[in-house]
């Protein structure tokens, strides 16, 4: 390969290196800092996904300019393949079954979203509510639109964390 | 002192000591049963830290002569101790389990009681 | 102090401070799920220290499947219960006590990774696995010769205490149903499957 | 690079067991074990490079799986207060 390849792959995997390390150091102190666990969520996926993918890509490149041993390639991918398939469902089941479980989430004044810790349970267990559709599930709704529809969102973005 | 050179046997032996406080002051026996595991991965530990040489790479032959290897003894020997440790871990929780059910409960002074009474009548 | 004394340092202090959150939680599900973390911690460890081998094993088995077993362990008992555990002041000293002596002991070991220890200079050990097992058994990784061929009959004693253990749990726990929804005990299957992944590990 | 991403990945473990430690509910410290999960095996990658032994990249493939497998153990554990009949050892293995 020409030489000048080989410096723009290096200078592109430190660029991308250095993305993923200010996503890793985000997502840790995002741990820390955020109020409650489903924004902590979002956190652990920033460092989860974001960054997963921009050092891989890095260390992808780096070994094009290094080693050129397809296998570490191939292990490289796998890797990826395998972390953006588990992390984000091992999130989303932490999220339902945290839900399920009855932890209500808080706004950012530590006001809770969702009345009760029954109410996030009844939330867990329903469907997730088609384009257009209000209803969750009977009886659930009521609470829900005591808090403007807040709750809603938040089941949305609870599982899509 | 050599701080570098000692720290990690320094660290095993704190571990094992966490371990052993464990075994003593706790009375739960699942509890029990973690502090072993806690004393257990600090002797791999200590394993480990005298098979490493400075500068070694992993016992996995490359072509290279000039490259050092750590030592691969301590490896095999704790490869050996961790799969009959889990199978210990399994035979003290299937006890734990039955203990459970002859008992009602897995606190050791519990049991203690229980077994007194017994004796008593 | 080099990368790899740093995150050795690093990865170590980690493992204490999981000892201590294990020591004081009482609740028993987090402190399951730190053992877990304490395994994981420790496996990284082990690959820093160049033991890849046994860091695999540790992964898939301490903080895999002894996870696991806790956790049945615990689905079949109190699992919400607090430890009640006093925090005797005679069994931390005692602690104390024996730590103290056993660091004292320490400061004549062999600095870590130094290469004039016994356990590196004895010739007839590791120097002879290193040069010759390329040649006498083949696979390029020694742990994988000391293990199948040069301690062939350890590793048969091993699976033996395997066997026995799962004979052992079996006789303990029965075959019948323990509640209306389970069936066969836990541990049985449980521990039984890790040799597989032993055996993968030493193919590597 | 890998000394920095190897620092930078330190310095988040550090914060990611603190959640573990301190974490108020048990979904706090199972989102720290997760997420530290995903970091230890970034960090192998990155420490194969760094001592440019990058086979042992495999390793760091089997920590992503036994990870995603211990969360989703417990979360199983929590939902159906026990480990299911049997199913979990189709999870496991």
């Amino acid at each position: 390969m020409p030489e000048f390849v080989l410096i723009l792959f290096t200078v592109v995997a430190w660029v991308l290196m250095l993305i993923g390390c200010v996503f890793v150091i985000a997502g840790g102190v995002g741990l820390i800092r955020l109020p409650d666990l489903y924004t902590r969520l979002h956190a652990a996926g920033v460092t989860d996904t974001g960054s997963t993918i921009f050092m891989l890509l890095a260390m992808l490149l780096m070994t094009v300019v290094e080693y050129q041993n397809p296998w570490i390639a191939g292990k490289l991918l796998l890797i990826l393949f395998f972390t953006l398939f588990t992390t984000p469902t091992a999130s989303h089941a932490l999220a339902k079954t945290a839900l399920l479980s009855g932890l209500v989430p808080v706004d950012e004044n530590g006001k809770p979203i969702i009345e009760s810790p029954e109410m996030a349970s009844k939330l867990a267990l329903s469907r997730a509510p088609e384009h257009g559709e209000v209803a969750i599930a009977p009886g659930v709704n009521d609470g829900l639109q005591k808090s403007d529809g807040r709750g809603n969102e938040n089941n949305d973005k609870s599982e899509g964390s | 002192m050599d701080v570098i050179g000692l720290y990690n046997y320094w660290i095993v032996i704190v571990l094992m000591m966490a371990g052993l406080y464990i075994l003593i002051a706790r009375y739960n026996l699942i509890k029990k049963m973690i502090g072993l595991s806690v004393f257990q991965t600090s002797i791999f530990y200590l394993y480990i830290t005298i098979g490493k040489v400075e500068g070694g790479t992993a016992p996995i032959l490359v072509d290279d002569p000039h490259v050092v290897y750590s030592n691969p003894l301590p490896h095999v020997l704790i490869l050996t101790a961790i799969v009959v440790g889990v199978a210990t871990t399994a035979v003290a929780l299937a006890l734990t389990v039955r203990i459970y059910e002859a008992y009602g409960t897995i606190e050791e002074d519990e049991i203690r009681a229980a077994n007194a009474e017994e004796q008593d009548i | 102090m080099s990368i790899e004394h740093l995150t050795i340092a690093v990865l170590l202090t980690f493992l204490v401070a999981t000892a201590i959150g294990i020591i004081v939680l009482r609740d028993l599900l987090a402190a399951v799920i730190l053992t877990g973390l304490y395994s994981l911690v420790a496996a990284g460890a082990f690959i820093v220290m160049d033991a890849v081998d046994v860091a695999f094993t540790e992964a898939a088995v301490g903080s895999g499947i002894s996870t696991i077993l806790f956790l049945g362990a615990l689905s079949f008992t109190q699992h919400e219960q607090k430890p009640r555990g006093r925090d005797s002041w005679l069994a931390l000293l005692f602690v104390v006590i024996t730590g103290g002596l056993l660091i004292f002991g320490t400061l004549d070991m062999p600095r870590y990774g130094s290469a004039t220890s016994p356990a590196q200079t004895h010739p007839e050990l590791a120097k002879r696995f290193i040069e010759q097992s390329a040649d006498e058994v083949g696979p390029p990784n020694v742990v994988t010769s000391v293990l199948a061929s040069y301690r062939g009959y350890d590793t048969l004693g091993e699976t033996v205490v395997v066997f026995t253990a799962g004979i052992a749990v079996m006789g303990l726990l029965g075959l019948k149903r323990r509640r209306p929804e389970d069936e066969t005990p836990e541990h049985a299957p449980g521990d039984l499957p890790h040799e597989p992944g032993h055996d993968t590990d030493r193919l590597t | 690079m890998f000394v920095a991403a190897a620092l930078a990945l330190l310095a988040t473990m550090i914060l990611t067991i603190a959640r573990a430690l301190l974490g108020p509910t048990l979904y706090d410290r199972l989102l720290a074990v997760n997420s530290f999960g995903t970091k230890i095996v970034l960090f192998i990658a990155v420490f194969g490079f760094l001592t440019g032994r990058p086979e042992f990249l495999d390793i760091a493939l089997v920590y992503s799986l036994i990870n995603f497998i211990g969360t989703v153990a417990v979360l199983k554990f929590y939902e159906y207060d026990d480990l299911g009949s049997g199913a979990y050892q189709e999870d496991d293995f």
